[in-house]
């Protein structure tokens, strides 16, 4: 056990602090659930990408850096100290591109990964159906060979960033007779396909954050199978292969919310009457530092060969209930300011703890319900009967 | 000793129930947010009709003499159906507090006969909350100033609005000037009377937030019945069962509390204090619960906009902390468990009448 | 709504704790759950009941004094602020009085109610087996009718009070080829009868609380069955009719413990450093004061006529919790001392905080445990689907 | 940068895993409470013989010159199995302040030396916890007595034995005379010496305390699986898999935190205090959690003195509350957070040695 960063983990930091301090928009960007927003995004996506820092533990022939996961969590440490905008590239970087590296043939690498890389063609995620949620084996939607096409019928849904997205990555029954998670297929489809209707989803802040995504009759090239037909399920489950369960929330992101909530919390300290809020501020930072430490710890491990077990099931529960308990703790340091938005004449400094507090319900919801995180904990790390 | 409604309240309750039902429908709300005041005045002239605003104003000043009990459960109705129009804070907060100084100021009595006949509506301000909810709709305000006590005409304020997380609320701050002729009370009788309403204020949020919470529970438990996954209803998970009836147990030890309450402010109000402040924690622990486990079960469908459960959520969120957040009351309660002197115990739960 | 005494209520108050001051005992009695505490809390049952104050509920004819719910809340409130010894007796009182006022013959009446009443003969409840705990149906001693007697084979668990007490309540199978809640009846059987061995369970104290009865050939007379033959299931389930739900746990106990709680607080307001502990004494006092509420509450409905319905669900899992919190606050506030008990040198006033949190660790698990409440609630309150 | 144990460390661990597996199993637990002094010297002896007391003892006296970090996985093991000998609190605690001092004084060298081959004992008092434990078994005790140090031989002092919930517990009061013969160091070195014993402490309890956590999980996930109601495993209910679940999130996010606290209470034990407070609140937390939720999963049975699993609540409970309860280590690092200074953020989780 060595816990001092190595003369290089310090230099990398530093050039990742530089690069960041000189490249960073002087003006917040505009949410990614609008048009205005998702092209701002897109736009610093492609600044990462030039600097190659769109994604840095990818190999430097995609546009990465072949960073370790320390260095990753150094680069993701800075990211957030900076207050960087949030990645509207994640479904390419975190989950489609390192499946397509794994899965891809050479020529669906050369096609797919820089253009997803450098911001020019954004993906969306297309998995749930209206009766496949957490039941997802139950997809229903068919994608039917003719000749060197599939053809697409039916319809997904809970699809992020697809109102704005340029394609979708999805999985499809290609054969109409089979069962739950047999005779599925990864398929790519571009939103722009004839018979391809997206119909946005405004969320609780009224942002069109997600969208339903009909197919009707929509024709693709066979060509936009990843991996073998009937392979579908296997991939997709095993998308990002380890990193996944380590990357989906990046610590830094909760240390960053912690810190403020501190401040705020010392700001306040005259002020606060509720007994529990001085508990919960502790516990916040406390736990946040927990995460950090897992993480560490992981990655360590993952490094060293390790594989990585149930911690994505563990992990979930424990930075969504976190995200829950700092947003709640924040509330109610604000007391009458916190239903306010931050354009209220009188909102003063409120700051965007409200989008953060809507946000943070979403967290125990998506990626998996953290019910369905507990029974995979209890099933599987700890050996519970299933019947 | 009889801790029940009467029958008659009970009747009167259930008949604003189907009322609010069929008139305060989840698309009615979202028509009322396109609208600039977003208030509708044929649904107040409907709440005035069946003589909600009339509750609290004496008999003397043509209303009907009723007190916080008879309405308590008014205001859980209007929580349960999320209703945006201003009648909780006009009828259990206002209007007593106009009835206090009626006998003595005709500006008063003339005022509370026209509420209850709706010709005149009134918005009131309190220094707990820093905003006015519904100053837009509201002939006359009642501001504190210090002790103070002033009746303003809307004429001669001036409204910022702003932004609430519920699309509902229409909230805004008010800048007006102090005059000698708005005045209406000052002094230790200012004092009493501001501590009163926001006793009232108070309990209002607390009787909305329960009925919020069970209608989110509502909500929550017809969709878990219906929705399908793995071939059977999720209602049958007992992760999502027990969400459900922890939520349930929490509202269910809320009401009495809530009803303790109300009894107080309208026969103790001096003795009020942590009556209601209980009752404002418990009802908002209780909506807070229920937002949170609805959503859950409810799942990505709970954080769409089309869901009508944000409707409800973000009027929880926005009710636990006006008139007072969990901090305040909580406060209130320490201090009085730190006095030495402070009536607790077995025999003391009615002990402030014995 | 009124929710003042009426001056006769206020009079009983009087009564009650005018009788009490003059009649507890000066020294605290010991644990029940020793012989000698047993017969010392025997004694005082015959103290109460030589009063009429055995049960006041009862019909006078009984030996209680007919009152109703609200003057039971002030016995009770009495009872408990002057820290009279826990009730032995509460098998008999609370659970197999009512029932055999409701089910049992005259003959029964007179044999059993009286000297349960007055302590002379004390009962322990028979229900729970190995393999019939949650799943109470599942039951599988015997009862075998031989000409006018039952012969009895079998074994119960978790008998409370079977270690010193006279008789118990059971119920067995007296249809051997029956099912599930089918073919079972109520019976009473002397723990002295040959035949019966009673094993004591040691609890988490290290005392007898509990006890397994194994039953070997006992003989007892026909007439020892309650209600008729195959009717015990139902007799067991509504045992003590609407009473049992609102009686279980009588809310001045909690009020006294929290009374406890909040003095104890105010001695260590200056030595306190959890952050928590304020939120949970006032947390404490809150839940307290509402299950005082809720029952009043309760008791007003039942004497207008209305019927009990999920409340005692309800009830179960609040005063359950609640036990726990308090006494784990108060765990919290003692610090270094929690862990001692009463009699170590060193223990100074610590009082019985850690008995009462052992026994708080019991709450949510006996009388159905807190799961089967929450699951009874979702499906008979809520409405939710079974299956 | 590299949050791994060694090989070396992780079989070592195994291997003590397995001796305390045979040697400290419940039966020989309970019997041992029967004997007056509930400790075995037989199992004493096992434990010097493998190395455990002159893990922490420096080589040049002829100690295995380890530190924290190697001795804390053996900590969660000595936790996991309920040992009652005091191993860590000899080990971990005293060990390390007598090597601080053995340098310039040649009691505490010569001390370590028989420590190491188990021909002397020690117990380790501190004001944090007002009573010793084990001081009847030990042959000196070292004392605090405002800033100084002394070592104290146990004849010279008069002990009196104190009942613990725990029945493997031995906790005594002592009292004593300071005289100059018995002094080891005072001022400032006496200070900075009793604060790191606190926090090499408080790491021993928060490892047994997250070893203790993992064995009550386990003996309920056991009990759960075998045990049928209503023809099924108990452990088949989503209720009862999502209490064990919530024990594992816990005690899986304790274990770095403790680690980082054991590293850095061996690295730089001037900055260690907020370290080893969280890892002492979060290791208590997950003891309690899985107490609570143990019980629950056993029912009835697991309320029995015949069941094993309160041999682990207890010690559960008394170690929360030992060398500092939550409210202690809370409030360190409340104070900490409320400095303007304090380094946080997403770049200081290792940032006191950047």
């Amino acid at each position: 056990m060595d816990l001092i960063y190595t003369p290089e983990q310090n230099a990398f930091r530093k050039e990742v602090r530089a690069w960041l301090a000189a490249n960073i928009p002087a003006k917040p960007l505009a949410s990614f659930d609008t048009q205005e927003g998702f092209e701002q995004h897109r736009a610093w996506e492609k600044t990462l990408a030039k600097g190659n820092w769109g994604m840095v533990t990818w190999p430097k022939e995609y546009g990465g850096r072949g960073c370790n996961l320390i260095e990753w969590l150094i680069f993701e440490e800075e990211y957030y100290r900076a207050s960087a905008p949030l990645r509207v590239n994640q479904n390419g970087i975190f989950l489609l591109g390192p499946t397509l590296m794994e899965y891809g043939t050479p020529a669906q690498k050369e096609r797919f990964i820089t253009k997803m890389a450098s911001g020019e063609e954004m993906w969306a995620q297309g998995w749930s159906e209206p009766g496949a949620g957490s039941d997802l084996a139950a997809i229903r939607s068919k994608a039917i060979r003719q000749g060197d096409e599939y053809v697409l019928n039916g319809q997904k849904v809970w699809s992020t960033r697809a109102v704005f997205a340029d394609w979708v990555f999805c999985i499809f029954r290609t054969d109409p007779a089979s069962e739950r998670h047999h005779g599925l297929s990864f398929i790519f489809v571009p939103l722009n396909a004839p018979g391809v209707t997206v119909r946005p989803i405004p969320q609780l802040d009224g942002l069109p954050g997600f969208a339903e995504i009909f197919f009707d009759d929509v024709r693709v090239p066979v060509e936009n199978r990843l991996g073998d037909e009937g392979q579908g399920w296997n991939i997709a489950m095993s998308t990002a292969g380890f990193e996944r369960g380590l990357m989906l929330r990046s610590p830094a992101r909760f240390q960053e919310t912690a810190k403020r909530l501190v401040k705020l919390y010392r700001e306040h300290s005259n002020d606060i009457l509720d007994l529990s809020i001085e508990d919960a501020v502790v516990k916040c930072y406390m736990d946040a530092e927990a995460y950090a430490l897992s993480t560490y710890q992981t990655a360590s491990r993952l490094m060293k060969g390790g594989k990585i077990g149930s911690e994505s099931s563990v992990n979930k529960i424990f930075w969504s209930e976190l995200d829950q308990l700092m947003h709640e703790t924040a509330m109610n340091i604000l007391g009458w300011r916190a239903e306010l938005w931050p354009q209220s004449p009188a909102a003063g400094d409120v700051g965007h703890w409200l989008d953060g507090f809507l946000f943070a319900q979403s967290g125990p919801i998506y990626a998996g319900t953290n019910e369905i995180q507990r029974n995979i904990i209890a099933e599987r790390l700890l050996g519970m009967p299933r019947k | 000793m009889d801790f029940t409604f009467t029958e008659d309240q009970r009747l009167f309750c259930d008949n604003v129930k189907v009322f609010l039902q069929n008139e305060v429908t989840p698309e009615a709300l979202r028509k009322s947010w396109e609208s600039e005041s977003g208030r509708s005045p044929e649904l107040w002239q409907k709440l005035v009709d069946i003589g909600l605003t009339a509750m609290l104003v004496p008999e003397k000043f043509g209303g009907l003499g009723m007190n916080a009990v008879d309405f308590i459960l008014i205001a859980q109705e209007c929580g349960r159906a999320a209703l945006a129009e201003p009648l909780v804070e006009t009828a259990l907060v206002g209007v007593p507090l106009l009835a206090s100084l009626a006998d003595n100021d005709e500006r008063c009595a003339q005022l509370l006969e026209k509420i209850a006949t709706g010709e005149r509506r009134i918005a009131v301000g309190h220094s707990v909350n820093n905003l006015i909810s519904d100053a837009h709709v509201a002939d006359y305000l009642l501001l504190p100033n210090g002790n103070q006590i002033h009746l303003v005409p809307r004429e001669q304020v001036h409204l910022v609005a702003q932004q609430s997380v519920d699309p509902s609320r229409r909230l805004f701050s008010v800048d007006w000037k102090v005059t000698e002729e708005t005045l209406l009370t000052n002094g230790a009788l200012g004092v009493s009377l501001l501590a009163a309403a926001l006793n009232r204020g108070a309990l209002g949020a607390a009787a909305q937030l329960l009925g919020l919470a069970e209608a989110m529970v509502g909500l929550a438990v017809a969709y878990t019945s219906d929705r399908k996954q793995f071939g059977k209803p999720i209602g049958v998970n007992q992760a999502l069962k027990h969400h459900m009836a922890n939520c349930a147990v929490k509202t269910e030890f809320a009401k009495p509390v809530l009803y303790r309450a109300a009894y107080t402010a309208s026969t103790h109000p001096v003795h009020a204090d942590f009556a209601v402040s209980h009752a404002k924690v418990a009802a908002g622990e209780a909506a807070l619960l229920a937002a949170k486990n609805s959503i859950q079960s409810f799942g990505a469908m709970g954080y769409t906009w089309e869901c009508d459960l944000h409707i409800f959520m973000k009027r929880a969120w926005a009710l636990d902390k006006y008139w007072g957040h969990a901090g305040f009351h909580k406060n209130r309660l320490h201090q009085w468990l730190l006095n030495p002197n402070a009536k607790i115990g077995a025999d003391k739960t009615f002990g402030e009448q014995a």
